[in-house]
């Protein structure tokens, strides 16, 4: 495992998670949410645990997304804050 | 400088883990909307499943799956050989969990919206105080 | 509550960092998480259950009784959203939208008017911006199968490589969602009707309580697979490996339906009308 | 037959729940058939587990057949076996209840509610038959997503409340998990006995100690501790008087349950109540929690919100009387467990039975019941007198106990609240009684003479014998308190 790659991947987990909090618009923050859930889950494959980040693939940058995007589409777009 | 270095990277998941625990207690706590409250406890709780990851890792050593003779040849198994399995699954389990949960909280936060017609919180509050 | 909000994030971030300063260093060998009981899995996993990839040998068997509740809980979650937002007797509108597909021009038909025939160029819509892509509809209807038999590889090949009941469940669930997305609800519930998903994921974690109870009742303890030995015609320790599919497909079926479930009631508010 | 009761027990009802479900598209007569008969065999189970261990001692079951620190162990001693009783007892009772309020409510989805209603009654039974600490985080999520939809279908701001309870609920159950997480990292271990036996041996405590803050940190959230209550009233009182029957008694006594077993089976009390400082911590959180609960309470307007306050009041009994860690005061807290899952069953029910016939429960509207609903009255008194702590009521027993290990340890501040609370429940009660003798004011604003008779408007038969058979339990519990103390309780307190 190469460290540098380590840091830089949790940087940038770290800056879409809070991306993902402050984004105004939903939809921007349901797809900033599966980004992070994608780089979460490139630091679990790199750290080894492989059917984690495979189902963090599947269900947390996938499925999840959808349901996030479905139920901002049934309720309301823009958020105050 | 190398020292420190070092002492940083071995404990840089830890601290990555407890950064983003907070952030998303925040989101949890602070934030008005619902979607970004819910937003919020996806984050924490994947923090707490990269901690359970970060405590299965193991230096040297390869994926547990193994390696096993197909045409008879025995092949010694070694311990410090494989990351722990265990976190794995137990993370499995957390994950589909946290999935479950952000269904059942989406579905509530469709609810709510249903009978407010909103989803910041002090707007529902002040409807609430107006009745 | 902001305020409120900081003070306790603050309060829990020392509390955390607090925690951390005895940790054993990462990725540490000799961590007493590393070899206290995970050695035995990484040695024994072959000899007991004959399936190489640890994670799935411990997820369905030394651990089963785990994954058995974690599919519960996958089922309630499918339950709770039909329970909390399903509605069955709405108002049904008064005037019905059509659009007439290779023209574009959009139809309203009131109550009592003669509907166009099934399979005809005319497709039912709710909105007027609902858009139409021929593009993406071929796509996704082309690649859709090709993923469907990658989702049946994971759940199948889970004994040997990372994968497994749920993620392929996962996959599978992803397709029907995917041909949701690219066409829309309705079609798609006629395709496969929420009562198929909600047996499906019943009948899913039904296939794992029963396979469980099987073992009981053979005489062994609760979801003891070498039980199965007999009735599978195999040695314990295949019987176990035998056993890890039957649960993997189970929950791979349950996961699967849940998914989908969880999609109809999310997309539609439990309308069930044309979706995302 | 015997030996698989501990897998039967909870299998059951969760296998019953998709028989439910799938069923239930078909017709929804058969799901409270199958749910009944399913939560019966949880309690003929239960009830066999308790005489097994009761004979013979502690029961080991290993799911799967791997032994303990590998596999998944069920360890089932008198303490568990006592509040599976419990545990199925009332959920049996409130199902009996439920039958008439569930008929007609929830349009079309009554299976979803039966089947919701079992899995949550097999995650309780899960969670407190467990000897696993993961397991039992599974369990507990079980409990609470079938626990937030079932709230969240209440009245029109149920959603609300099922949400913020989802929130909380979910920071709680994350942070039990945190704990084992550095459970695991110090020990290595996830099974209760073996890591009761590992702790001891290990040389520098601080990774334990905060494994420890975190696990009852998150369970104090999960059994509303006062700080962290916030979610409870709204979630119990908007609830639909079907499942709040069920979640009331229950969930936060289950949690108790936990606490006392964490720091029984796996921390053991020669750590936990080692520690210098965090037990008085913690008798002073019950402290604080028992006299704001009980003054919260005093201003409410609804019988279910002061219900509610009440839980949060009866939470600190039990948390600060098992933290003065005398063994008096822990008798008073798991005997408490009992006799306040039974009183706050006897408490919804009659709630229960208000709102099916007046359709709200503003004090208000109470008026002229005494004479309108005599017999469900009859409980109530019976079931306040039990949580003023009267005697032969079973409160008073459990409160004596209580106050007895508060004098004992030398804990006055808590002796002096729980005389407070009861003298807060006192006027509570007797302001609602009160209430129920005035008569209720005719259209025009006039009160009826007195001798136009008021028309008796009782509940239906099958909510009121399930409402009898409690009241006479809090009645006979509190008559056997000894016999439940000496034959049960006693054999559980470990040696401290």
């Amino acid at each position: 495992m190469v460290w540098q790659f380590d840091v830089i991947i949790l940087t940038l987990v770290i800056v879409c998670g809070i991306g993902a909090l402050a984004v105004k618009d939903l939809i921007g923050a349901a797809i900033l949410f599966s980004a992070y859930s994608f780089l979460m889950c490139l630091l679990w494959a790199i750290m080894g645990a492989v059917d984690v980040a495979f189902t963090e693939a599947s269900v947390g940058a996938g499925v999840s997304t959808v349901l996030f995007v479905a139920a901002v589409f049934q309720t309301r777009r823009r958020s105050k804050d | 400088m190398e020292e420190i270095t070092a002492l940083l990277v071995s404990r840089y998941n830890y601290w990555a883990f407890i950064v983003l625990m907070m952030v998303g207690l925040y989101g949890m706590i602070a934030k008005n909307n619902l979607v970004k409250k819910i937003i919020g406890m996806n984050i924490f709780q994947t923090a707490i499943i990269l901690f359970y990851v970060s405590i299965g890792a193991k230096k040297d050593a390869t994926i547990p799956i193994i390696e096993h003779g197909h045409h008879g040849e025995e092949v010694v198994i070694k311990a410090v050989d494989y990351i722990n399995p265990l976190p794995h699954v137990l993370m499995l389990t957390a994950i589909v969990v946290s999935v479950a949960t952000l269904g059942v909280a989406l579905a509530l936060a469709i609810r709510v919206y249903r009978q407010y017609n909103t989803l910041e919180e002090n707007e529902i509050k002040s409807q609430l105080s107006e009745e | 509550m902001k305020k409120t909000g900081l003070i306790m994030v603050i309060v829990t971030g020392i509390l955390l960092i607090a925690g951390t300063t005895e940790f054993p260093d990462w990725a540490d060998p000799n961590s007493p998480a590393s070899s206290h009981v995970s050695p035995y899995y990484i040695l024994k996993a072959i000899d007991d259950t004959a399936v190489p990839n640890v994670v799935s040998a411990v997820l369905a068997d030394y651990r089963g009784y785990d994954t058995m509740f974690e599919t519960a809980v996958i089922f309630a979650a499918g339950l709770a959203c039909f329970f909390l937002l399903r509605q069955f007797n709405r108002k049904r509108a008064k005037t019905k939208m059509y659009r007439h597909v290779p023209t574009g021009i959009i139809i309203d038909i009131d109550e009592g008017g003669k509907l166009p025939e099934e399979n005809s160029n005319f497709e039912r819509i709710d909105s007027q911006w609902t858009p139409y892509d021929l593009i993406i509809k071929t796509t996704c209807r082309i690649i859709i199968p090709f993923i469907q038999v990658f989702a049946l590889y994971v759940i199948i090949h889970g004994h040997h490589s990372p994968g497994g009941g749920f993620q392929g469940g996962v996959i599978l669930g992803a397709t029907i969602i995917l041909f949701a997305i690219s066409h829309d609800l309705r079609t798609t519930i006629k395709r496969l009707s929420e009562k198929m998903a909600s047996v499906f994921s019943s009948m899913g974690v039904f296939l794992f309580a029963a396979t469980g109870m099987l073992c009981l009742l053979l005489g062994s303890v609760y979801l003891d697979y070498s039980a199965l030995s007999d009735l599978l015609g195999t040695d314990p320790v295949m019987a176990r490996s035998h056993g890890i599919l039957i649960i993997e497909i189970g929950v791979g079926l349950s996961v699967m339906a849940v998914m989908i479930w969880l999609y109809y009631n999310l997309s539609s508010a439990g309308k069930h009308n044309e979706g995302l | 037959m015997s030996e698989q009761f501990p897998a039967l027990l909870i299998t059951v009802p969760l296998i019953s729940a998709f028989f439910i479900t799938a069923l239930g598209w078909r017709s929804a007569k058969p799901a409270y058939p199958i749910a009944l008969l399913a939560l019966a065999s949880a309690l003929f189970s239960s009830m066999g587990l308790f005489g097994e261990v009761l004979k013979h001692g502690k029961v080991s079951y290993r799911l799967g057949g791997w032994p303990p620190p590998f596999g998944i162990e069920y360890a089932v001693d008198a303490l568990n076996a006592f509040v599976l009783v419990v545990i199925s007892f009332v959920a049996l009772i409130n199902l009996i209840a439920a039958k008439r309020k569930v008929d007609g409510s929830f349009s079309g989805k009554s299976p979803a509610f039966y089947a919701l209603y079992v899995m949550f009654v097999s995650g309780l039974l899960g969670i407190t038959v467990t000897g696993d600490v993961f397991n039992l985080y599974v369990l507990l999520e079980i409990t609470a997503l079938t626990g937030y939809a079932l709230i969240g279908m209440g009245d029109k701001h149920a959603p609300l409340a099922g949400f913020n309870y989802l929130i909380m609920g979910t920071i709680g159950a994350s942070f039990y998990l945190l704990g084992v997480g550095y459970l695991y990292l110090a020990t290595g271990s996830l099974n209760m006995g073996n890591l009761s036996e590992i702790i001891p041996t290990i040389q520098s405590k601080q990774t334990i100690i905060f494994a420890f803050i975190f696990c009852l940190l998150g369970l104090f959230i999960k059994m509303a501790l006062f700080p962290l209550h916030n979610w409870l009233p709204n979630a119990y009182s908007y609830s639909p008087p079907a499942a709040s029957g069920l979640i009331a008694p229950l969930t936060t006594k289950v949690m108790i349950y936990v606490m006392i077993r964490l720091v029984y089976s796996v921390f053991t009390p020669a750590f936990s109540f080692g520690h210098p400082i965090l037990p008085t911590v913690f008798i002073w959180l019950a402290i604080i929690a028992i006299v704001m609960g009980s003054l919260l309470a005093l201003a409410q307007k609804n019988l279910l919100k002061i219900l509610s306050y009440i839980i949060v009041a009866e939470v600190g009994y039990m948390v600060g009387g098992f933290w003065l860690g005398n063994s008096d005061g822990m008798t008073g807290a798991i005997l408490h467990i009992a006799n306040d899952a039974l009183m706050t069953l006897c408490l919804f029910l009659v709630a229960g039975n208000f709102i099916f016939v007046l359709k709200n429960d503003r004090l208000e509207s109470f008026k002229g019941l005494i004479h309108k609903m005599p017999l469900t009255m009859a409980a109530f008194i019976i079931g306040a007198l039990s949580i003023i702590g009267v005697p032969p009521t079973c409160g008073f027993f459990s409160k004596w106990y209580l106050i007895k290990g508060g004098i004992e340890a030398g804990q006055y501040g808590f002796v002096a609240a729980l005389l407070f609370s009861s003298l807060v429940n006192v006027i509570l009660f007797f302001k609602i009684i009160e209430i129920t003798y005035f008569e209720p004011e005719t259209k025009d604003g006039h009160s009826l003479h007195h001798h136009v008779a008021i028309p008796r408007e009782e509940a239906p038969l099958s909510m009121l014998i399930p409402l009898a058979i409690t009241t006479l339990l809090l009645i006979g519990v509190g008559l056997y308190s000894k016999e439940i103390v000496t034959g049960i309780i006693q054999h559980v307190l470990p040696t401290i």
